[in-house]
């Protein structure tokens, strides 16, 4: 295992640290117990909106922190959902009486701690809202278990309510625009090559020189199934094909496409992959009206990419436009 | 020399969970890893650690204030779905034991029989779903059974939990995961130990050691 | 070697393709020869900006074409400087009668090309001057080599040239502007791996587990030495040591700090570095005005950093703050 | 059979110098990552394969119009330094042989004087800075003598030419680079051949083949 770090303990810890330094001017970083705040919050008359994961797919979260998107993040250790305490100042400093919405992806751990952190603040008088994540179309969906999971279409929840609540929607409005776009977004995922947890120090699963390991999470699990390796448009309608038929997008759909990296494949190949997912959406009837290409929601150095399709209406995609100034998605400002 | 659950075996079994959960903290990354996200070990051994610093800072006066500072500590170190499962399972057995100074070998069984519902009662799992809920159940009706026993002597339930705990943990070997992150491998996650199972196994085990 | 590529052949068509489809309102892509140019090229009055060089270290140059920058981008093959036959065009495509500006990276075959492309569009009764980036204090400069490399300066030259060209600043103002930011910023860089070029098949060098190579350039080329693996404070202080030598930064020095990722590290890393690069600047009296962090110039999926300074100056701040508008930097707008 | 210099010999040399690089392309790029960035055999693979699409397309009328159309092929597809270094030689040799119909000896070896200085003009490198000059310019030495000799036949100054090719890319291996992306590793370069001096060794070679 070779990494640019000092320790495997203090990874995160100075990972953040040095997030803050570089963002001074647009977040103000908590490290004792760790988590990140937007400048200005809370936010006068505002919706505060948090979220947190376990660390490892940076920019996500800490990186939408900021006007237009988030109010608070909170890392956990590496692949390991933050802990109440953390997740608690969190939300009391992004609450400014409008009441806060958790963004939290569906993971088992991460919705314990959301929900112990949710109820201890609801004690302390804030009013909570959760908004789940799970547009994972690799992981079925049933009662009998723990649920699709939350992956790249987190992004698009954080920024699309983020932007709710900027305009000044009130808590349940921007809980009804995150759910929403959750429920208008499905992704699939694929990995070329596993990664390393720096307090594993081996790769998170084995795969052949000429595997590639379809249906992966963002948390270096293994995936749904291993193929042999194929070429990057057999990839893309692999993973096109189940998101397109769960979405049951139709002809004159417009969607938003986005492209995600999972930390270690160049830019330059997600954009071949671009390419033919544009070409399959085309013959689907679809159109892509907005798209995103680059690593968002990352699983360390994995080599891989998902693919997320969100079907757009005009509120959507008024909000996607807005303004937003975060360390890794900015526009309009 | 009868042995009783008082505060100072409290201590020296989370002394002794501490110790197990750093030798065998590579072992449960490494079970993790093959069905996970290969941090088990990593957070248990983290959470530990926490807690053998606050019983550096104070000693507990009672059983069940050991248990509730573990589950603090837990809930607040260990994070993914270990923290909040343990820290309930913890918080439930401090209340259940009370502020007693000494814990009955049937109290200890009722005890161990609330952790298990905390945990059920959080996470939703069932026996079968291949989760540490597949360690606890057997363990606690283990216990159950050595309390009502002939006799009831202390050394006899924590054996019994552990033993049960282990093949508890053995018998999700097969099983297909229904909850946790394991889950997402659908079919694949069978022929794998769940790391959570075996860490419920190592805790009742240092149980056992504490009485020694 | 695994890639989400279809071919080693098409894959720069293949992506420009795909960059194209994803920023149609930023971009318009020239397929035969390849080349991209800034949707409203040639800008009225405008001084054009045209750079290129190897494919393989997106974004750059096509992620850089957009107001506030570049105006034509000149991808070649993978690590393979482009010919004159695709920078000429580019070239008159960026002109709109107050001459065009190359910003060219220091490697012979970047040199040589673009050198006949600018004797032909001179030819063609276009101004052309070039700016020639020469930023990597790896490299050993005199006049019996090859030079210094240009690498992760260029972005920064990119950046605050288009700034100028974009106020309006005429051909000799916008050399001079590029010339002064060339001269006040030095880059070293380091690998943990390397990085496989599709045609090739096989990593561009080899190195052991615990081995990393300093002073690595950004084509996948061996660097100037190998040292056992150490860890990111050490890593950073190698790095850096020349870099402050060489500028002769002093106290009261305000500079830019740019960390940037060879491609397959992940942003958490980097941040990291960038926590230990702004206390060793803060040891040497300087103060970090502004930062950047991320990948910007890379070696396809290579791991490691280069770590850039440049010297800041009142004009240089405000041009680098100035609004810009590319697929992969973007503010103000 | 005396072997003339006509554009029959032109095309047939054009054709296996693209034949030889499709078969060392793998060769060249294995050189070219020891001391540089992996891409000579793939640039000057598919530099020539555009050749050969040419020549395809529209048989050339003369040598020099032959070495013209190379040279303009490789400017526009080799790229990276080969690509201007090589366009540029094939310029000035189709400089050197203008409109003839056939080729001296003599005139040959001029072109291939011509075709070096180039190289040193674009590129400003000297011999012993380990690059393909090292290969020209034993090649240019050896066919000029060749040609003032005493049998001044084509083959035999196309055979000396290449056999000092040849000689030249295997003495790069022990020199310092000086010039060139191999310049960077300093002391690291020695040790190693130079692509481009293996790639003009290959093309003068190719000559030789182009007469037998
Ligand atoms: N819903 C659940 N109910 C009971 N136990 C669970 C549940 N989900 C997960 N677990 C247990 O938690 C263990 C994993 O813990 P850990 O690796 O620390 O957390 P995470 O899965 O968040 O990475 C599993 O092996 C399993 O025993
Ligand atoms: N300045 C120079 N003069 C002469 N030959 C050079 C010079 N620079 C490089 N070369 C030759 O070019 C070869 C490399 O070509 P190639 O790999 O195709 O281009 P690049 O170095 O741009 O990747 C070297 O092996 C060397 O022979
Ligand atoms: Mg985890
Ligand atoms: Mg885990
Ligand atoms: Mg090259
Ligand atoms: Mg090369």
């Amino acid at each position: 295992m070779k990494k640019l770090i000092n320790d495997p303990k203090s990874v995160v810890h100075e990972s953040v640290q040095g997030f803050g330094l570089a963002h001074a001017g647009l977040v103000t970083v908590s490290e004792d117990p760790i988590y990140i705040t937007r400048k200005d919050a809370p936010v006068a008359g505002k919706v505060g909106l948090v979220s947190g994961g376990g660390s490892g797919h940076e920019p996500l979260h800490a990186g939408y922190v900021g006007k237009g998107m988030l109010d608070a993040a909170v890392p956990g250790a590496v692949f390991t959902s933050p802990t109440p305490d953390q997740i608690l100042p969190a939300t009391l400093a992004a609450n400014a009486g409008a009441g806060v919405v958790h963004i939290v992806k569906n993971y088992t751990g991460d919705v314990l701690n959301f929900e112990t952190a949710a109820e201890l603040a609801e004690a302390e008088g804030v009013n909570v809202r959760t908004v789940l994540v799970n547009d994972d179309v690799a992981v079925e969906d049933s009662l009998y278990t723990a649920g699709r999971r939350g992956v790249g279409g987190t992004v698009l929840v954080e920024k699309i309510a983020g932007a709710a609540a900027e305009r000044g929607d009130g808590l349940e409005a921007v809980v009804a625009i995150g759910e929403r776009v959750n429920a208008n977004v499905r992704t699939m995922g694929v990995a070329l090559t596993a990664c390393t947890v720096p307090h594993a120090g081996t790769p998170s699963f084995d795969l052949d020189e000429n595997e590639i390991e379809i249906g992966i999470g963002i948390h270096g699990e293994p995936g749904r199934h291993r193929i042999p390796m194929e070429n990057a448009d057999g990839i893309t309608d692999r993973l096109l094909e189940p998101v397109l038929a769960d979405l049951k997008i139709t002809a004159g759909d417009r969607v938003l496409l986005f492209v995600n990296g999972m930390g270690g494949t160049p830019l330059s190949e997600l954009y071949i992959v671009y390419r033919r997912a544009v070409q399959v959406l085309a013959d689907a009837g679809a159109t892509v009206d907005r798209s995103l290409v680059g690593n968002y929601i990352t699983s360390l150095e994995m080599q891989g990419c998902s693919i997320s399709v969100l079907r757009l209406d005009d509120e959507l995609t008024a909000l996607w436009d807005a303004p937003v100034h975060t360390a890794a998605l900015r526009w309009g400002m | 020399m009868t042995v009783v659950l008082d505060v100072n075996w409290t201590v020296k079994w989370l002394t002794l969970c501490a110790q197990a959960m750093a030798e065998h903290r590579i072992e449960l990354i490494e079970l993790d890893r093959a069905i996970g996200d290969s941090d088990h070990g990593e957070n248990m051994d983290r959470g530990f650690q926490a807690v053998l610093a606050k019983l550096d800072e104070a000693t507990p006066e009672t059983p069940g204030a050991a248990l509730k500072m573990t589950a603090m500590t837990l809930m607040s170190k260990v994070g993914g779905a270990a923290g909040p499962l343990y820290g309930t399972a913890f918080l439930r057995a401090a209340t259940a034991v009370g502020d007693a100074a000494e814990v009955e070998p049937a109290a200890w069984a009722l005890a161990l029989a609330a952790a298990r519902d905390g945990i059920v009662a959080r996470g939703k799992a069932e026996p079968g779903d291949k989760t540490m809920v597949d360690a606890w159940t057997p363990a606690v009706d283990a216990a159950r059974e050595a309390a009502d026993g002939g006799s009831p002597d202390l050394l006899s339930v924590l054996v019994a939990a552990a033993e049960a705990a282990e093949a508890g943990a053995v018998a999700t070997d097969p099983l297909i995961a229904r909850k946790g992150r394991a889950s997402y491998l659908g079919e694949r996650s069978a022929g794998h130990r769940d790391p959570g199972a075996v860490s419920t196994a190592l805790i009742l085990r240092a149980a056992v050691g504490a009485a020694a």
